[in-house]
């Protein structure tokens, strides 16, 4: 890795990345435009006051309706725009999911291809500091059984930029989950426009040979910390984050269970029908025979997220639980 | 009645003579198990709402529709062939059998969209017109809704959302009494659906929907005031549908003495009168539209009819448009 | 001003007062990171509308709250003590620690629940006062949404089933002006959201949410016409939130000049000023409710304080009530 | 046909059935009451004039308001109700999935257990002569990642009543998918209005020792089919229908794998984020070592269901695909 170019890179905090993201491509294509309750407030920043730089008819702050603002961002897209609009916490997708799921997701197909669907929907997930049951969850599951949507869930500001990039280029309705907890995370952002991250391309984190670790979103830095951990115990795991949903990349992450046989799944939303499901029916299938164990899967507890924190805490995955649990792959334990 | 030109008299009433036959012949087709699927809505009896508005639109602008979507489609220029290909789920239709009567759709007249979803247009047409005055230009969207419709929550954020953004839609309510079984009376607390205008501080209109003329000349005024960026306006049209909610049912929840009354009003009949009354066409000349007209739909049938069917290969660029997995 | 009884008025200064109390205290310990979360309404300014409604009700009827629900729920009856605890996460609070603020219920004084999803509440009210009818009971359901709420698409579903079905539902809203951040203005066409009623053919009501009695006096009328079966009611009520929409907000979206009115409209200074003018009290006995409150409040905060947090072990009793798996 | 004693069965369809036990219970349990759109009317025939049977306060006709009745529905569970709602098609879910996901499921749990939420959501899925994209899904594989909400999914007239008893008496909320196709199905239905099925508890339709075939709802004839052609050549295939898939019965599930050593899923929903990706993950983890080879799963394609006659039936299995699933399965393709 070239450390040495500083002036092509910026120190940015995820939001500032995803803003970054925005700013860009809003100069870029005069076709892109901003929905969304508050932006120009932006609880969490991304969107804070982007209609000073971008121009006032950009960035528009909606009444509090989910569906007409998704619906309305679905017939822009149909009609030559490129909407990005922001679900304020991913939770409230629910009050929108049929302009999501019924439309958005369908229309180029029920229509034989006479549309494209150039729509992101940005949304923040995960918990965050007793956020409660209404405002903690990670929706991205959910939505992966429902063709036509593809699903990015950025886990740092370099692919939150470089990914939201190719989100808002695609021809495609992308939900782009991001997480609050991350939004002050900060790291070297690439400053050149053309920089982007294709979406459908994982990234190996940390290389190793005795166990995979996939891990997305929020769960990335804890995979990381756990690999860390795990290589002081002499085990050796390799860290993928998928970086989308859909699609995905497929090879890297059969590629790394072929090389080590084994296989843990970490996400923060609840486990029962969650993205690691998906993930162990699928390596079971393609790499069976390379498979030394069961895949473990770490997830939420399977319930509402609670308001205290020490019931919070209780609920979501960790550094420790995840080292655990590649302990136990591992047969370590 | 003020002046209206002959030609725009000639071509609103082929226009709903042409919504009447083709319904007619899918209507004989369902009947003979010809047409996939049992979810076909026709709107038969309910023409002049379509072609009075469609009328009143540039070939730009824009429509979406509903899961009675087949006269909107006529009435804003679609071909009547690739219709009934669609209909008949062949590879020829306009979403390739894709779609079928509740999705069917034509982008290249402006159609957005037939949908099974009651009052997903609702929030779609505001998008379209945001999508015009950002690009823009001076398209106007026209959003079409039932009665029953209008008590779904998308109703009052598409209205909200247009209103509050002074957005280029005419939002036109068929009222034609049912939300499938249910009664207006029974759905709602109100009797003109144009009052719902008032949360918006927006003009609400009524007219009588099986009166072409009327339903144009609201729908023009609508129509002009969006695209000279006065915002969007309510239009209820009240008509009334002759046949079952879909071609299956036995439209029991109606009386015999009720149905016995639609064909007084119907929106043909009343203009065929009228032009013949006001010396504005011979009935030969009615004649003439109708046999035109019974002949491109017998072509549309026979086009249908010949086109294969979808190859069983899939075609993932209709998923995703890069053929992505 | 028509007659009002003292008791009645020391009840609604008495519950004005332990809001403002409470959520002082609320906003006290938010600043010193004693609350979990950051997403704490406070309601300070709009007290007058929870005390005059809830004071029209009895402790059976329901309520159905907001994100921005203290008020509420004091409003009905329930303890300080368990709320504080609620928001400290502890297993003494009304729902052992698992709801916080934003969801903060009190069943047993009819208080149905806070809300984290805006315009939710609007279709469960509904479905109390359905109970209440279909049980034979002459409950009340009054529900509390706010400005922004009101373009939901539930407002509209809610309002239209409770129309139609006549249910005994007062639905009120808190208009404070803004949405978040967002002026009416910028989210809705209309000032009076009263007018919606039309929609409904239901009665629109507005009134000044800084008035208690005025409010007190509105929602009895709508209290009893739900009562006596007549059916629902919309009342708005217009108020001035004085702090952030949330603990952390910087409020930088209203100017220093509106900030400063806020004050002028104090429902509790108004009350007390009318009730000492009209010899109703002394300043004394309005010294001693404050004091008593104040002191309740302190105890609220002990009784928090001192309570355990909940054990991490889990109970599945509260997913499923038969604690299946 | 004079008999001394009562008939202890009847023969009924799959939506007589469900009728029976709408009846039964309004009878039984005054607070029962049911509400949707058309029900009276009744495009499927469950609820067809049931008003004139046990009263018309009983079974109310709503607006075209999801939101608003299923919104209602909670409310009323949670004041001592026990409402019974139908959405027309489950599809439609999505325009009231906020009073699901983020009400009827976490109330309970939100407000420490204040209320129960005796609510059932009945909802018609599945493919049927070409309903197209918005009328044909199989909703229940997203319901399962969230926690809350229990879950039926009947493949015939004797479940379809039993399990709908169980619902009702239940005291948390029920998302009870029938399925379009099975409703003209019949079989002897239990008249003893005692009879239930509990929630939870598999039921084995045929035994065998090859391997297990678990299949859900409309698939589950076609299982049984491609499990007697399976027999003609040899092959003993054992078919489990969980019933629910909230709760699951994994002891049946478990055993027969352990016997088996092969498992094969199946539904009519998509296959990414599947029942099937869920029902892999557990039997991997719990049943490694008995496993002989990857689970298969069969599922529709990734796609909106098409309109096209042609292009519907090539996205839904059937019992053809199931055998050759199995086949494969037992490596004998
Ligand atoms: C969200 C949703 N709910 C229910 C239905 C089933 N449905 C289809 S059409 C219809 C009646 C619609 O009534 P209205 O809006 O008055 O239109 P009309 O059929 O009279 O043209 C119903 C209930 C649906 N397709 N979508
Ligand atoms: C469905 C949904 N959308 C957005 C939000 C975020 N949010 C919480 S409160 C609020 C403003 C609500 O305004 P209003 O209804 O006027 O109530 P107020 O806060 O003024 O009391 C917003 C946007 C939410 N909680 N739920
Ligand atoms: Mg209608
Ligand atoms: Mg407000």
């Amino acid at each position: 890795m070239a450390e040495d170019k500083a002036p092509e890179t910026q120190f940015l905090t995820y939001f500032e990345a995803v803003r970054q993201a925005l700013k860009e491509e809003m100069e870029l294509d005069p076709s892109v435009f901003l929905m969304g309750e508050d932006i120009r407030y932006s609880i969490f920043g991304p969107t804070k006051d982007l209609h000073l730089e971008v121009g006032e008819g950009r960035v528009l702050d909606t009444p509090i309706t989910e569906s007409a603002f998704v619906g309305a961002a679905v017939g822009a897209a149909i009609t030559g725009m490129r909407p990005v609009v922001e679900i304020m916490f991913a939770d409230f997708m629910t009050v929108c999911m049929d302009q999501i799921i019924n439309q958005a997701a369908k229309i180029r197909f029920m229509t034989g291809g006479q549309v494209k669907v150039p729509l992101v929907i940005r949304a923040p997930g995960g918990m965050l500091s007793s956020s409660a049951a209404q405002h903690s969850q990670c929706m991205e599951a959910l939505f992966m059984h429902i063709p036509g949507l593809k699903i990015c869930v950025p886990a740092g500001p370099v692919d939150a930029k470089g990914l939201l990039k190719s989100a808002i280029r695609d021809d495609d309705p992308v939900l782009f989950f991001e997480h609050k907890a991350l939004y002050f995370a900060s790291d070297e952002v690439p400053l050149d426009p053309r920089f982007t991250v294709p979406l459908g391309q994982a990234s190996v984190l940390r290389e190793g040979g005795d166990v995979t670790i996939f891990a997305i979103s929020g769960m990335v830095s804890s995979a990381v910390s756990a690999a860390n951990s795990l290589a002081r115990d002499g085990i050796s795991a390799e860290v993928i984050d998928p970086r989308t949903l859909v699609p995905l990349d497929t090879d890297t992450l059969l590629a790394s269970v072929r090389k080590t046989g084994r296989l843990v799944t970490v996400e923060e939303g609840c486990l029962t029908g969650g993205v690691g499901a998906e993930i162990t029916a699928l390596v079971t299938s393609e790499a069976w025979s390379d498979l030394k164990g069961p895949v473990i899967r770490v997830a939420a507890k399977d319930q509402p997220v609670p308001f205290s924190p020490v019931l919070e805490a209780a609920c979501a995955p960790n550094a420790q639980t995840i080292a655990a649990a590649a302990r136990e792959c591992v047969g370590k334990n | 009645m003020p002046e209206f030109d002959e030609e725009l008299i000639m071509r609103l009433y082929k226009t709903m003579y042409t919504i009447r036959s083709f319904e007619e012949k899918v209507s004989e087709q369902a009947g003979m198990g010809m047409i996939p699927g049992f979810m076909i809505h026709l709107s038969v009896g309910q023409e002049a709402v379509a072609a009075g508005v469609c009328a009143a639109l540039r070939q730009d602008d824009y429509i979406v529709s509903t899961h009675r979507g087949h006269g909107h489609l006529i009435a804003k220029g679609a071909s009547t062939d690739r219709m009934m290909a669609e209909l008949r789920g062949k590879e020829t239709g306009y979403c390739r059998g894709r779609g079928g009567s509740m999705h069917i759709t034509s982008v290249e007249v402006g159609g957005l969209g037939a949908n099974g979803i009651v009052g997903a247009g609702l929030v779609i047409a505001p998008g379209a017109a945001l999508s015009a005055r950002l690009r823009g230009t001076d398209q106007v969207a026209v959003c079409f809704f039932g009665d029953g419709a209008s008590n779904q929550g998308t109703f009052h954020e598409g209205l909200n959302l247009a209103a509050t953004w002074k957005l280029p839609v005419v939002f036109v309510c068929e009222n034609n009494g049912y939300g499938f079984s249910t009664p207006q009376s029974s759905h709602q607390s109100i009797g003109r659906i144009s009052r719902r205008a008032e949360a918006y501080d927006m003009p609400g209109i009524t007219v009588n929907g099986d009166d072409v003329l009327e339903v144009y000349l609201a729908a023009s005024w609508a129509v002009e005031r969006a695209r000279e960026g006065a915002g969007p306006t309510l239009l209820e049209a009240v008509t009334r549908r002759w046949l079952g909610h879909y071609v299956d049912d036995e439209d029991d929840y109606r009386s015999a003495e009720e149905k016995a009354e639609f064909t007084l009003h119907d929106p043909i009949e009343q203009l065929e009168r009228r032009c013949i009354e006001q010396g504005l066409t011979s009935t030969s000349q009615l004649e003439r539209i109708r046999s035109e007209v019974d002949e491109e739909i017998e072509r549309a049938c026979a086009f249908a009819e010949e086109s294969e069917e979808p190859s069983p290969e899939d075609d993932p660029g209709l998923i995703f448009s890069g053929g992505e997995r």
